[in-house]
């Protein structure tokens, strides 16, 4: 029954997963620490609605899960947000639009995951446009599963992302920048022709981290 | 010298009392809602946290000069406006000023920052960029009205002599002449940009309208600025019909009193759409205008 | 020996000269000769200036007035007359210079002219009423030859009309004068004057009426004045512009000289007069708005203008006639431009269409200028002459307090200003369409001499008017002060 | 009966008349014949019409020729010399316009072949 | 050869200063009876004469670019001759003059242009004509009333006869002006004249304009002196603290420069967005002279100076992106900032002016207009001058966004250098004049404003310092704003780079948040051509811009024609029915006049 499909198949990175999950190196200064715990406490969030984890996104701001009490707010543009959310099944096509609003987004940024699908396609597993692992084009900093996660499982992950802000361990966004090169070969491989244009990555390999 | 402490204190006290006047709006607005809410510092958090920004992206050196310019108006702004009456503390330089310039320095920064927007090349922000132009052209006209009538109640444009003139409750502007208080109500919301006359910058409308394209330390900047502009206009409104205040408790308790009120109005009405907001301003308020105008000026 | 500086050199002159044109074609002289009897005449007109000045020449011919016949040279009738000349020379300075048109050039227009500024100078000179038929067919006859000088198709009608139209005038002015003659026994004009009264109220008003439309189809007054656009448009351009220029003017002068004379009520005559030139002022320049023919615009435009002119005079203030008076002058000196350099942009364009002119202006640099500085002058837009005539005659009337004519000429100059400046805006226009122009080639520079000297000629009178001033005021009070002319010529009345 | 056509207003008023007469079928002519020629020929006819009252009325009945010849010393009972001197010079004058005019109508006719007053429109608008 | 005629050229535009600084004394140059030329140099002209001295050579050194030949030096020679006659005129006939040399030089200049329209040329020349002609009638109304063609107060003068005289004269200096139901011709003429002559046109003709309407006050019996008593309020009586007369004058300021406001904001080509402004700006000082206070004349003369000097700096730079992209709609420019960066400076500093921003003196003017609208107690007009003030922004951020911002819409645009230096001289001293007028209005006040009010009897306003405008309801410092603003500038900015964090440029300017699609050059990114069209679902501004006074005179000009036609049957080339009418004429005459005879 398993159909490979032409997005199936890629190289593992042995190290994506143990980055990601390392504990910080060395303490954080005052400054930094007080920094960390800001980020921490303001979260703007761009809800990336691709599937039908956006349904699940909506109820997180209202009045019964108040996801403002811990300073999440939605952002409008990319340039705003902190956090990108791709909620749900993520195609091919928007793939494209998922990594372009990411690349917009300024540094600190994070990236949460939510539902089976991004994980492993969850009930699309064999789909032929169906991005099956988010996490081999998009640093994924949390992934939150479920299919749907309840909003009580979203703020579970928010809030488990917070912490990690808050101790200060490195994002996912450092990840990419550093792995720039292996990010984009996994997206041109699916993307193909479709391939942003040079200019929106090019400056990762620029260097110059602040 | 005194310059030297005086200038940061304003600067320093409008930055404050911003974002906890923000942080309780905020609060404020969520416990209408039944909820929680966040911190009464949330928005001080949002701000250090833009400020903390690791990267800013810039459109070019308009870009960059645009929040800048917005920033130093709204300093600009708040040290020509004497925050207390019969003190030599907190004035800035409001003894060079008059309202009328604090009117105009009021829009100063923000079509600078309109430069940055266009300057960037998004077109929502542009288009934001007109609504609120828009939105302008609609609320100044009572809004400025109202001033007149209070200019001319006191023969004068200076800030502190209107200030000095309202030495008790009955001389407050806001009794002697309710009207012109009445007529400025509605456009001071929208020129605070809150509801329901916030199209312009809500993010659900043309994707957040003239931010569109500002993130990191830029967004931080500019909501810092927003937070005291905000103040500043209060504490303008406070000087001007609620007799100013003679100390810095006074003036918190007067502006936020007067902020509750703007809050209140603002949390329970729908989002008006810019050409209804300018639509209603030339009516409601500036027909209101007209009937104080009337009634003040021509019936005498 | 010493010819005597008299006036009727002014007549005789012309006439002699005219008679003897084989013998000059023979020696080809009528070029230089045309040109030369003008300025002489010019001259002579110089000459008398100062005479003039002290009282009015009365030359007798034979049998002293009021039984004989004599020319009446008083200050109005010699500023016209030097006007004539002036004209005159001018257009036969552009004639001789210009060598485009060669049906201009021979004997017979030779003639022609000389005739109608010899017919013209008797109309003006004379003091007796049938020499004034007679100089009036003269004028008249030398008139529809000219017209017809062109012998094409336009040239032809032009000619046929006019002689009809002419030929009708004619008969109601013979008839005029055969009513004045058997009512009065008088053929002198001054002698009739003194006597005008004693006619009786209705046939007062019948020869009144008769002269008015006898004289009134001459002089281009609005409902006798149909005729005229058709006949400036078949005729050469140079002819029209001394039509526009010299034959009007004196037509014109006739029927104000009669008027005045005759009625010793002026009231009478100011409304029919005011109300005519209204009348002609306003059509004129309303029709002009939609011409499409230069020709026919300048036509409509110079009944316009004579309009004015006898709107002002008709008022028989001092300030208006002087101001009247002064603006013939101008009139005649922008016509003239206006017609010559229509005829060389229309040489040039092979057509007198606004289409066909469209963006000569670009190629004629200094026709189209010349052009403009004629229109600005004949608005009246300073510093050319015209604004300091149309000034004149607008301070006579403020000055009596009379206000509708001076909205009407104002009015009526910004309608004129309507098709001028389309006219203008039309030479200097750049059309993509490329344009048919004629074989003819650029006039000869020296073409523009003449052309020059008359735009001159127009800044210098709108920048100086005082130099005319004491000949236009003392011209005026000539014309207006009837019982010093009666005087003049019959002595002392009892 | 016949006297009364010799008193002098009696004869001029008849002179009047027929001149009037005259003029009105000069000008009928005039405004409703096209033919180029007959348009001259009634001009002719109302000019003609002014010399007739003219020397009509210039003269009375009984007044003899203003010739002084014949032992005829005084001026009495002689008719003025002047309207009659005037007439032919007028007739000269409308003779020759009347040529000229003719001249024009033939020339035009051999250019164009239309007789026709209504025809010219060459020049218009 | 062409060396030498420029230098003539440069020489001529020098002129009016060299006027200004040499004249002195009177001259007369008689012209026929008692109507004699009177030149003579009072406060009020010597300070027009100021404006044209400034603006002549200013205006006249982007000309030596323009491959233009002698005739349009010539004929910009002639301008000046003229408006230095009518500034210099101490009588009306010398006013005249000069009033109608300036009109049909200019008119002749306009025709220079190649994408001048018969319609356009003919609602120039038509208009001023009328204006020029209706001030001949009004001069003659003076005449007749006073006997005299020299420039003073009429002595004695009934409501009637003020109207007689006012009527006409009004007439002639608002189309000039250009107020509302008169300005036809402005905005296309300013648009379609030659794009270095735009500049003189908006920024000195209709100046003599408001040097007439200011004038016309001065005749009225005791003229500005009499404050209240005499001027306009001696005529009609006050309204609240101002003249009756002057608040109908006030309102027909104000009504222009709202409908001018939202037209400007309607259009889609710069110079006629220019043009439109104009118009709006004239129309305050328009009210201000309506108001006819010392603050209110100081006023009105402070922005006459300004918008002078606005107006100039604005045409020269968009006559200087015309030279260089030959494009001048909104919707094929944009990004110029990189390209013409000194022009955008030009137009940045102009749009502040224009808005009345206070760093610059537009809102020095503006200040002084609002207070004497204050002191009269007309608030209404104050509203909605604020109405069209505000409104101005509007059009102000459209004029810097289209051009200079956003995206490039054309090839033109993307390869556009800066303009020559021939436009950016005068630019740069254009800003610098600005710059400093806005630091020291107070300054403005002393040299230009005080000496006028002085010489027509009004209160100086005066100034305690180069840097403060005073007025009695307060002031403010130019200076002192200007420090802040700057002061706090510089901390600010160096503040943000004291924070962390490294700045990126955005490697394209396709590099957008554009909802996560990749625009590229086939997006339609640039909102300079839509800008303010939704600003049509307001009812007021919708009813404004769906009307237009050019229905009114296509139709007149419809009517006459018609006129024309019909009257142009009679010319109908059939000698017979010429004949017919004259003998009918005779005997209908004949008739009347017999039976009015009593016979």
């Amino acid at each position: 029954m398993y159909r490979h499909s032409h997005c199936e198949g890629f190289q593992q990175d042995p190290t994506a997963q143990e980055l990601g999950l390392a504990g910080p190196e060395g303490g954080l200064g005052p400054l930094e620490q007080l920094v960390a715990w800001m980020r921490k406490r303001s979260l703007f969030v761009l809800a990336f609605g691709t599937g039908c984890g956006a349904i699940e996104m909506r109820p997180l701001m209202t009045s019964r899960f108040d996801a403002e009490r811990f300073g999440i707010v939605n952002a409008a543009t990319p340039r705003q947000a902190d956090v990108l959310v791709i909620s749900g099944y993520l195609a091919i096509k928007t793939l494209k639009r998922v990594i372009r609003s990411y690349e917009q987004m300024q540094e600190p940024k994070y990236v949460i995951a939510l539902g089976s699908c991004t994980i492993n396609g969850g009930m699309y597993w064999d789909s032929y446009n169906t991005v099956k692992q988010v996490h081999r084009y998009l640093p994924v900093d949390m992934y939150i599963n479920g299919c749907m996660p309840r909003p009580e499982a979203l703020i579970e992950g928010f809030v488990a992302l917070q912490g990690r802000i808050a101790r200060g361990e490195p994002g996912g966004y450092q990840r990419y920048r550093e792995r720039i090169d292996w990010y984009k070969a996994n997206q041109r491989r699916v993307l193909g022709d479709n391939m942003l244009p040079d200019y929106t990555y090019d400056w990762y390999h620029a260097g110059g981290i602040a | 010298m005194h310059y030297l402490l005086d200038i940061p204190a304003m600067i320093a006290t409008s930055y404050v009392l911003g974002f906890l006047f923000y942080g309780f709006y905020r609060q404020y607005n969520a416990r209408i809602q039944r909820r929680w809410g966040p911190s009464i510092f949330q928005n001080l958090y949002d701000n250090l946290k833009f400020l903390f920004k690791s990267e800013t992206l810039s459109h070019g050196p308009m870009f960059f000069f645009g929040p800048m310019i917005i920033v130093s108006g709204a300093v600009t702004t708040v040290l020509f406006i004497p925050f207390l009456k019969d003190s030599i503390w907190l004035q800035g330089f409001s003894q060079h000023g008059n309202l009328i310039l604090i009117i105009y320095l009021f829009v100063l920064g923000p079509l600078g920052n309109a430069l940055a927007v266009g300057s960037s090349g998004n077109p929502f922000g542009v288009m934001g960029v007109t609504r609120g132009l828009t939105r302008l052209m609609g609320l100044e006209v009572p809004f400025f009205l109202g001033l007149a009538l209070v200019m001319l109640q006191y023969e004068t444009v200076s800030v502190h002599a209107i200030m000095a003139a309202q030495s008790s409750i009955g001389e407050w502007t806001l009794v002697t002449n309710p009207i012109a208080f009445l007529v400025i109500l509605l456009p001071f919301i929208a020129s605070m940009n809150a509801a329901p006359f916030d199209v312009v910058g809500a993010p659900q409308e043309v994707y957040a309208g003239p931010r569109v394209e500002f993130g990191g330390r830029f967004l931080g900047v500019l909501m810092t600025q927003n937070m005291m502009l905000s103040v500043g206009k209060l504490v303008l409104l406070v000087d001007l019909f609620l007799g100013g205040a003679t100390n810095l408790f006074i003036l918190i308790a007067k502006a936020f009193a007067l902020f509750l009120l703007i809050t209140s109005i603002s949390a329970v009405f729908p989002r008006l759409k810019t050409e209804q907001a300018v639509d209603f301003f030339w009516k409601v308020p500036l027909g209101l205008g007209v009937v104080g105008v009337v009634a003040t000026v021509w019936l005498q | 020996m010493a010819l005597p500086l008299t006036p009727i050199w002014f007549i005789a002159l012309p006439l002699l000269l005219a008679f003897l044109a084989p013998l000059w074609a023979r020696l080809r002289l009528l070029l230089p000769l045309l040109f030369g009897a003008q300025v002489v005449l010019l001259a002579l007109a110089a000459a008398l200036v100062p005479a003039v000045r002290q009282a009015p020449l009365l030359e007798t011919i034979v049998i002293a007035p009021p039984l004989g016949i004599h020319l009446h040279l008083d200050a109005v009738a010699l500023l016209l007359v030097t006007l004539f000349h002036g004209a005159a020379a001018l257009l036969a300075l552009f004639v001789w210079l210009d060598e485009g048109v060669a049906h201009l050039r021979g004997p017979r227009p030779f003639v022609l002219l000389l005739l109608l500024v010899a017919g013209c100078d008797g109309m003006v000179l004379t003091g007796d009423l049938f020499n004034l038929y007679v100089f009036l067919e003269i004028a008249g006859v030398t008139a529809y030859a000219l017209s017809a000088l062109h012998r094409d198709r336009a040239g032809l009608e032009a000619g046929l009309k006019y002689v009809v139209i002419g030929s009708v005038a004619a008969v109601f002015f013979l008839f005029a004068v055969v009513l004045i003659y058997l009512q009065t026994g008088q053929l002198n004009i001054a002698a009739v004057a003194a006597d005008f009264a004693a006619i009786p109220a209705p046939m007062q008003v019948l020869i009144g009426l008769s002269l008015l439309v006898g004289l009134g189809i001459k002089a281009e007054l609005f409902p006798f004045n149909f005729w005229v656009p058709d006949i400036y448009q078949g005729s050469d351009p140079a002819v029209a512009s001394l039509f526009s220029g010299v034959l009007v003017k004196a037509f014109l002068f006739v029927l104000f000289h009669l008027a005045f004379l005759l009625l010793a009520d002026p009231r009478v005559a100011q409304v029919w007069l005011m109300g005519l030139g209204a009348a002609t002022l306003l059509v004129a320049e309303t029709v002009a708005l939609r011409q499409p023919d230069l020709r026919r615009m300048l036509a409509y435009s110079s009944l316009g203008q004579i309009g004015l002119i006898a709107l002002a005079l008709g008022f028989t203030s001092e300030a208006t006639t002087a101001g009247a008076l002064f603006h013939m002058v101008n009139h005649t000196l922008a016509k003239l431009l206006l017609f010559l350099v229509a005829g060389l942009l229309i040489r040039r364009a092979a057509s007198a269409r606004l289409e066909a002119l469209t963006g000569l202006g670009r190629q004629m640099p200094l026709a189209a200028g010349l052009f403009v500085l004629a229109s600005l002058s004949v608005l009246g837009l300073p510093p050319l002459a015209g604004f300091a005539s149309k000034l004149w005659i607008l301070t006579g009337f403020a000055e009596a307090q009379v206000f509708w004519p001076i909205a009407l000429i104002l009015f009526g100059a910004l309608l004129e200003a309507g098709y001028y400046f389309r006219w203008v805006k039309a030479l200097y226009a750049t059309g993509d369409a490329p344009v048919a122009r004629g074989p003819a080639p650029a006039p000869a520079r020296s073409a523009y001499l003449p052309l020059l000297l008359i735009a001159a000629l127009l800044l210098l009178l709108g920048a100086a008017p005082f130099l005319l001033e004491a000949d236009l005021v003392g011209a005026a009070q000539a014309l207006l002060d009837r019982a010093a002319t009666i005087e003049g010529v019959l002595g002392a009345q009892p | 009966m016949l006297d009364l056509l010799d008193s002098p207003g009696m004869v001029h008023t008849i002179y009047v008349l027929g001149s009037m007469a005259l003029f009105s079928i000069g000008l009928y002519g005039l405004l409703a014949r096209r033919h180029l020629i007959k348009i001259f020929i009634a001009i002719a006819i109302m000019e003609l019409s002014v010399y007739l009252l003219f020397i009509a009325l210039a003269t009375s009945p009984g007044e003899t020729a203003p010739i002084l010849a014949d032992g005829l010393t005084r001026f009495a009972g002689m008719a003025d010399p002047v309207p009659q001197a005037l007439t032919l010079t007028a007739i000269v004058i409308g003779m020759a316009v009347l040529a000229f005019g003719v001249t024009l109508a033939i020339h035009y006719h051999r250019l164009t072949g239309i007789r026709d007053i209504d025809a010219m429109t060459e020049l218009k608008d | 050869m062409t060396a030498l005629v420029k230098l003539l050229f440069l020489a001529a535009s020098l002129s009016p200063a060299a006027t200004l600084l040499v004249w002195d004394g009177a001259l007369a140059w008689p012209l026929f009876g008692d109507v004699t030329l009177l030149f003579d140099l009072a406060p009020l002209s010597a300070f027009f004469l100021l404006l044209v001295a400034l603006g002549a050579p200013l205006a006249a050194i982007p000309m030596l670019r323009d491959d233009a030949e002698w005739p349009t030096y010539a004929l910009y020679a002639l301008l000046l001759v003229g408006m230095q006659v009518l500034l210099l005129a101490g009588d009306f006939i010398g006013l005249f003059v000069g009033w109608e040399i300036m009109t049909w030089s200019s008119y002749l200049l306009l025709l220079r242009s190649p994408r001048t329209t018969l319609a356009t040329a003919q609602s120039y020349i038509l208009l001023n004509l009328l204006s020029a002609f209706a001030l001949l009638g009004g001069i003659l109304v003076y005449y007749s009333l006073t006997g005299g063609f020299a420039i003073q107060a009429v002595a004695d003068l009934g409501p009637w006869q003020g109207l007689a005289l006012i009527g006409p004269l009004a007439l002639a200096f608002l189309i000039k002006v250009g107020t509302v139901p008169l300005h036809l011709w402005v905005p296309c003429s300013y648009d379609e004249a030659p794009d270095t002559f735009s500049a003189v046109l908006s920024a000195l003709l209709s100046k003599m304009g408001i040097y007439g309407l200011i004038l016309l006050l001065t005749l009225l019996p005791g003229g500005l002196a009499g404050g209240l008593s005499g001027g306009l309020g001696g005529l009609y009586g006050h309204l609240l603290d101002g003249p009756a007369a002057g608040y109908v004058l006030g309102w027909i300021g104000v009504i222009t420069s709202i409908v001018a406001t939202f037209k400007a904001i309607a259009q889609e080509d710069m110079k006629r967005l220019l043009a439109y402004s104009s118009i709006a700006q004239v129309g305050y000082i328009t009210t201000a002279i309506g108001v006819g206070s010392s603050l209110a004349i100081g006023g009105a003369l402070f922005h006459a100076l300004v918008h002078t000097l606005i107006k100039l700096l604005l045409f020269t730079t968009i006559a200087g992106i015309v030279l260089r992209t030959g494009l001048r709609s909104f919707k094929d420019l944009g990004r110029l900032i990189y390209r013409m960066p000194i022009s955008f400076f030009g137009v940045l500093i102009g749009i502040i002016g224009l808005a009345g921003m206070p760093p610059l003196p537009g809102f020095a003017s503006k200040y002084l207009i609002f207070v004497s609208l204050i002191d009269a107690r007309w608030l209404l007009l104050l509203a909605a001058m604020i109405l069209s003030s505000t409104a101005a922004f509007l059009y102000c951020y459209r004029l810097i966004y289209a051009p200079f911002l956003g995206h490039a819409n054309s090839p033109q645009a993307r390869t556009a250098t800066e303009a020559p230096w021939q436009y950016l001289v005068p630019e740069v001293v254009l800003m610098g004049l600005l710059v400093a007028l806005g630091l020291f209005p107070g300054l403005g006040v002393r040299l230009f404003v005080d000496p006028v009010l002085t010489a027509l009897g009004l209160t100086p306003l005066g100034s305690p310092s180069w840097g403060e405008l005073a007025t009695p309801y307060g002031g403010y410092d130019g200076v002192v704003v200007m420090a802040v603003f700057g002061g706090a500038f510089v901390v600010v900015t160096s503040l943000f780079f004291l924070l962390r964090g490294r700045m990126r440029q955005a490697a394209s300017p396709y590099d957008l948040s554009y909802a996560g699609e990749v625009p590229d050059e086939t997006t339609p990114l640039h909102y300079g051509a839509g800008m303010g069209r939704e600003l049509r679902r307001i009812p007021l501004v919708a009813w404004i811009l769906g009307h237009s006074t050019q229905g009114l005179y296509a139709g007149l000009v419809r009517q006459t024609q018609a006129a024309a036609g019909l009257l142009a049957g009679l010319y109908s080339g059939r000698p017979q029915v010429w004949i017919l009418l004259a003998v009918l004429v005779f005997a209908a005459a004949l008739t009347v006049q017999l039976l009015a005879g009593g016979i």
